[in-house]
């Protein structure tokens, strides 16, 4: 797995939901290496305040251009410093990083997307992804957010022809409550999904753990956690092992999510 | 210009280990050495301090281990290591395919253990030197206990000192009143080498949801913040020693680098600014060339310790 | 709204000294309290700290005195101050008509000095607190030798305890191994209270002219960058003691106070903050009364050490 | 002496010269409170990275319509920012600080003013003080840069009836060398001046105090020093009063160039 360094030219930087933003970037080296669910790790800006990159899922990729697109909440300086930058300047990017979204198991017809808020922006690749595959998978996308407002391009997987359930805290969209919420009576009335993939803040994604010992369900959970270097070095990003581990096994040690991660294979019984 | 840049030295001697250049990565922030080489050659290197290694693999502290602070990152990593085995038998082979100096950080938690490293380590070839760490902050046995008392550094480094004839270099930690003391203490028992600072001991909690932000409470502090920290205490210890010393706390550029070698450094580590800036080291070692470079002088070694004091 | 804000108690008790509000500015950065009073109402903060005076006035070090670093600031002034008696003629009075607590932070070159200082200021009207400063870095003499050798530190605060019935603030130096242990020589000894940290000791050198960027070659560190590390420093104390504490080192906003709040000090000093942003006082102030008020909380007391370890 | 912390507005930012710029600033309070010769402490942005303000002396006063200028030249991360600004950005300025410029004394009609590189700003708003007085002072402006491109507004004095004497360390534009070696020629050849006023880096105010002292010379100097707080309470911007102590004298003691400065009297028999 080579990394790149290189100098990305951002071709556009747009708002395009509460607090969201959307960026372009000109990679020609990462966009061609990187696989959905991998990210970067990006500079914000030359100087050392903030000291350290920030980490970013890519949300598509297109390697014919060299092109990639990520989705980013502005929660602190540095996303905030990102968001104010316009198309022609530079930012400083290393990638691809990490082990992306894997194809799902053979027999697996029934996916389901889960994404809690920001959580859904590397859900555009893997759903690039799967499209190009050849078995027509029937796809559910779970999404979740604070609020309607900060809902992101839903019209691209319903174009994609996946089921789309909107979920808001403050319900003005869709179901009231939780994704985890939706997904668990969803799983109880109708159906159960054969694969899935989730993506969101630790909470949630505790929550679908759980959801998934449960009802032994097998799929791949994209984790979040505060990185250093981003490519296995400092063994700060660690994840506990039991955080995966089945129901009775207790397993000691830690994972790196940058390295070992961001996407791991959850109730894998091969 | 190709003609001019040969012209000048950069390679130093510390006692026993020559370097090919002042600027080493520091352990714990370079892995085991091959991670970042498809981005930079780490041939170029002055050395590459490998992460700390103990007898046993150990599975470090219980997340979250990181804190980003004001110029400063705070880990609590809790010395996680592969053990000493699977470095020797996996990692180093790799590793010594480049030709780079690699110096082998070792910890342990009794007296008896780091002896115990050194004789395994003393019989691997291409080990350049041994770097002890008796100064983690970050675990509660061990570490801290050595490297803040001078009767134990002596126990330790001379017990390291007693099963090897590598090169010894004995990194102290900043979290003590004289530095200059623990210096004199790891020279009589025999170390070849003083490296300095490890990290500064450090907290951060959480205000809304009263926890502390790292699994390990405290941890320890690197980056730019402590740049100032960290040369006050090289000074106190070329102050107090002989032996060469290697400078290590917050360098970013080949101007912090230049400043720890002023005051008589005679090599640096890079640690955190690896993170940031991969390339940050081979980036420094070229900064050092045309500083000298532009300043008419011919050796780094004409420049180290060059501190002017009167006036 | 108002009515609403009216209902926070923000009133902190730290033994024999009660404050309006638990956050107060630190000696040496608000000079003898009245410089700041054309834009700040200085009347809302918790207390004064003024610049520590000796008996007889000090020029103080010579220039460079300051160095800006990364997230941090050098300084080397050398205790330069009015000498005691000029402040309590001249500055003292002025002070007086605005109401809020005035602390006096004293340092001398021996004991006898402390003790006399203790002696001129326990007659004055008007005076808050004593504030021991035996941390100073900057002071060859005196100071440093004071600070870091707990036999010292008792001989300081006993003869200013002999000679004061003033609650008693000791100021304490991070620049130790065991910062507990000097919190307990000067509990035993009398103290009232502890506040923490000093500067942190460190060093910056100018690479093209090759001299140190201070006249006084060291300097302490403040400031952002050391915040961390002060916090630790915090927590060793409220580890190791009983009496109340007062955290101080890098505090810039109300997120910072309430970290040190957090950890269990009573109340916090604002040094280098002022200098950037004269209001961070009053402003931080305000900050924790809202942050109390949206996290449901009607007494800063309740929040004062809530910090949970289990988790 | 009041002082005022405002956030002005920027009127507007431009390069005037080689690594100058100008910079007008809306901030009413600090405009009519202020004098030729005070500065003010700048906070380059609402970050704590640069950490101090940033002190500039105003080079014109525009009381009427609450007006300021500085020049500054371009020489590190603050000033680096600064000149990235625009009209229509607000700065959080702390002013008016220290000590301006006096009037000559009665006597004095030869003025001269010393002004190397950046040294050049606060004349401008002297030379506005100086004409508003009923006195015709008769004025000579000696000013060093190291280059002619780095002049700034030299046409301002010209057409203020002062006679300028331009040097360049490069010989690009006027006498070749030193200002103090201009100075010094014509003062050895022609005139001495009644009284003057200084303002550059500190090697040529060692020089231009030398220069005084020799010739036993009235006039004020505006010193430079590292800054933190600017109002009198760190203690950090001394300077030896020595610096300024007559030939025989030797002065113990340190003076705070933000309060007693920047600008002090030299050579004063009174
Ligand atoms: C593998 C990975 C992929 C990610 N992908 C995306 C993405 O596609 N879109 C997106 O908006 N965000 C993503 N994040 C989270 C993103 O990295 C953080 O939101 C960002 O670093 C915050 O930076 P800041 O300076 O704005 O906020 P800060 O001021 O640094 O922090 C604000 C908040 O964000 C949290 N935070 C800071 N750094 C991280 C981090 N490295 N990981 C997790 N939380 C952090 C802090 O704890 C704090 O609560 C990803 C994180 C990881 C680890
Ligand atoms: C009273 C006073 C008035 C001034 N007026 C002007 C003016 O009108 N125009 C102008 O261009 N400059 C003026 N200066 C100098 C100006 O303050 C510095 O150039 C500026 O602070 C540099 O900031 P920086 O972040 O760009 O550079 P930095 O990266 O901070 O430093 C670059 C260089 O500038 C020096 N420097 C930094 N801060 C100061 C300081 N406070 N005083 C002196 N040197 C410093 C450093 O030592 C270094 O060599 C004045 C300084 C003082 C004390
Ligand atoms: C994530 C991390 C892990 C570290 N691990 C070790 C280690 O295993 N052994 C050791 O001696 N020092 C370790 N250190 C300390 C560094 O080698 C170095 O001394 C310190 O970070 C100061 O340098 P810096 O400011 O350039 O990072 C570690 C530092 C960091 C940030
Ligand atoms: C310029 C300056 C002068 C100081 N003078 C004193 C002093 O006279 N007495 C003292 O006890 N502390 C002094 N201090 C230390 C501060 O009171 C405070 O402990 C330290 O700066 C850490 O807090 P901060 O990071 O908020 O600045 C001084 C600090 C600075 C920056
Ligand atoms: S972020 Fe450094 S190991 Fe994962
Ligand atoms: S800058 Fe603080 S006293 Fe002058």
């Amino acid at each position: 797995m080579p990394i790149f360094q290189e100098k990305a030219r951002i071709l556009k930087n747009q708002r395009v939901a509460q607090g969201v933003w959307e960026m372009r970037l000109q990679a020609p080296q990462i966009a061609s290496a990187a696989y959905p669910g991998q990210f970067a790790m990006f500079r914000v800006r030359d100087e050392l305040s903030p000291l350290l990159r920030r980490p970013f899922s890519f949300s598509r990729l297109n390697t014919a251009d060299g092109t990639f697109d990520i989705l980013y909440k502005v929660v602190g300086q540095g996303t905030r410093i990102m968001s104010a930058l316009s198309a022609g300047d530079y930012l400083d990017i290393l990638g691809p990083l990490g082990r992306g979204f894997r194809l799902p198991p053979k027999h697996a017809r029934e996916i389901w997307f889960l994404a809690g808020g920001i959580g859904i922006a590397p859900f555009f690749g893997l759903l690039d992804m799967l499209r190009q595959h050849e078995i027509g998978f029937n796809i559910t996308l779970f999404y979740g957010a604070a609020t309607g407002e900060e809902l992101v391009r839903c019209e691209f997987f319903e174009q994609n022809n996946c089921t789309v359930n909107i979920c808001t805290d403050d319900g003005t969209c869709g179901f009231h409550g939780f994704i985890t919420d939706s997904v668990e009576r969803t799983c109880t009335l109708t159906s159960v999904p054969d694969y899935f993939y989730s993506c969101g803040p630790h909470p949630m994604q505790q929550r679908v753990m759980e959801w998934a010992k449960c009802n032994n369900l097998q799929g791949q959970m994209s984790m979040e956690t505060m990185m250093a270097c981003g490519v296995g070095v400092c063994l700060g990003c660690s994840i506990s092992k039991n955080f995966f581990a089945g129901e009775q096994k207790i397993e000691t040690g830690y994972l790196r999510v940058c390295r070992e991660g961001p996407v791991f294979t959850i109730g894998d019984r091969t | 210009m190709t003609a001019k840049k040969a012209e000048v030295n950069l390679k130093v001697t510390l006692g026993p280990l020559s370097l090919p250049n002042p600027v080493m990565v520091a352990s714990g922030t370079f892995g085991y050495g091959l991670e970042y080489s498809s981005l930079i050659n780490i041939s170029k290197l002055g050395g590459i301090v490998v992460k700390g290694l103990s007898i046993e693999p150990r599975p470090g502290n219980p997340p979250p281990r990181l804190v980003e602070t004001h110029g400063g990152l705070i880990n609590a990593i809790g010395l996680e290591n592969v053990g000493v085995d699977n470095f020797v038998n996996q990692k180093l082979p790799l590793l010594l395919k480049h030709e780079v100096p690699v110096i082998v950080n070792i910890f342990g938690n009794t007296v008896e253990e780091y002896s115990e490293l050194a004789k395994i380590l003393d019989g691997v070839t291409g080990i350049s030197a041994l770097e002890i760490n008796i100064s983690c902050p970050n675990v509660k046995s061990g570490g801290i206990v050595f490297g803040t008392d001078p009767k134990q550094i002596q126990k330790v480094v001379s017990s390291v000192r007693e099963n090897t004839g590598l090169p010894l270099i004995t990194k102290l930690t900043p979290n003590v009143t004289d530095i200059g003391e623990m210096a004199k203490a790891a020279v009589e028992a025999g170390t070849d080498i003083i490296s300095a600072i490890n990290t500064v001991s450090a907290m951060a909690v959480d205000i809304n949801s009263r926890k502390p932000k790292l699994g390990n409470i405290v941890g320890g502090l690197s980056g730019p913040a402590i740049k100032p920290i960290a040369l006050k205490k090289v000074w106190n210890i070329l102050n107090s020693v002989e032996v060469p010393v290697i400078g290590i706390g917050g360098i970013s550029n080949h101007e912090d680098a230049l400043e720890f070698l002023l005051v008589g450094a005679r090599a640096v580590q890079i640690g955190t600014a690896n993170f940031i800036h991969p390339k940050t080291s081979v980036e420094i070692i070229e900064g050092i060339r045309s500083f000298l470079e532009s300043n008419g002088l011919k050796d780094v070694n004409e420049f180290i310790g060059s501190l002017k004091l009167d006036s």
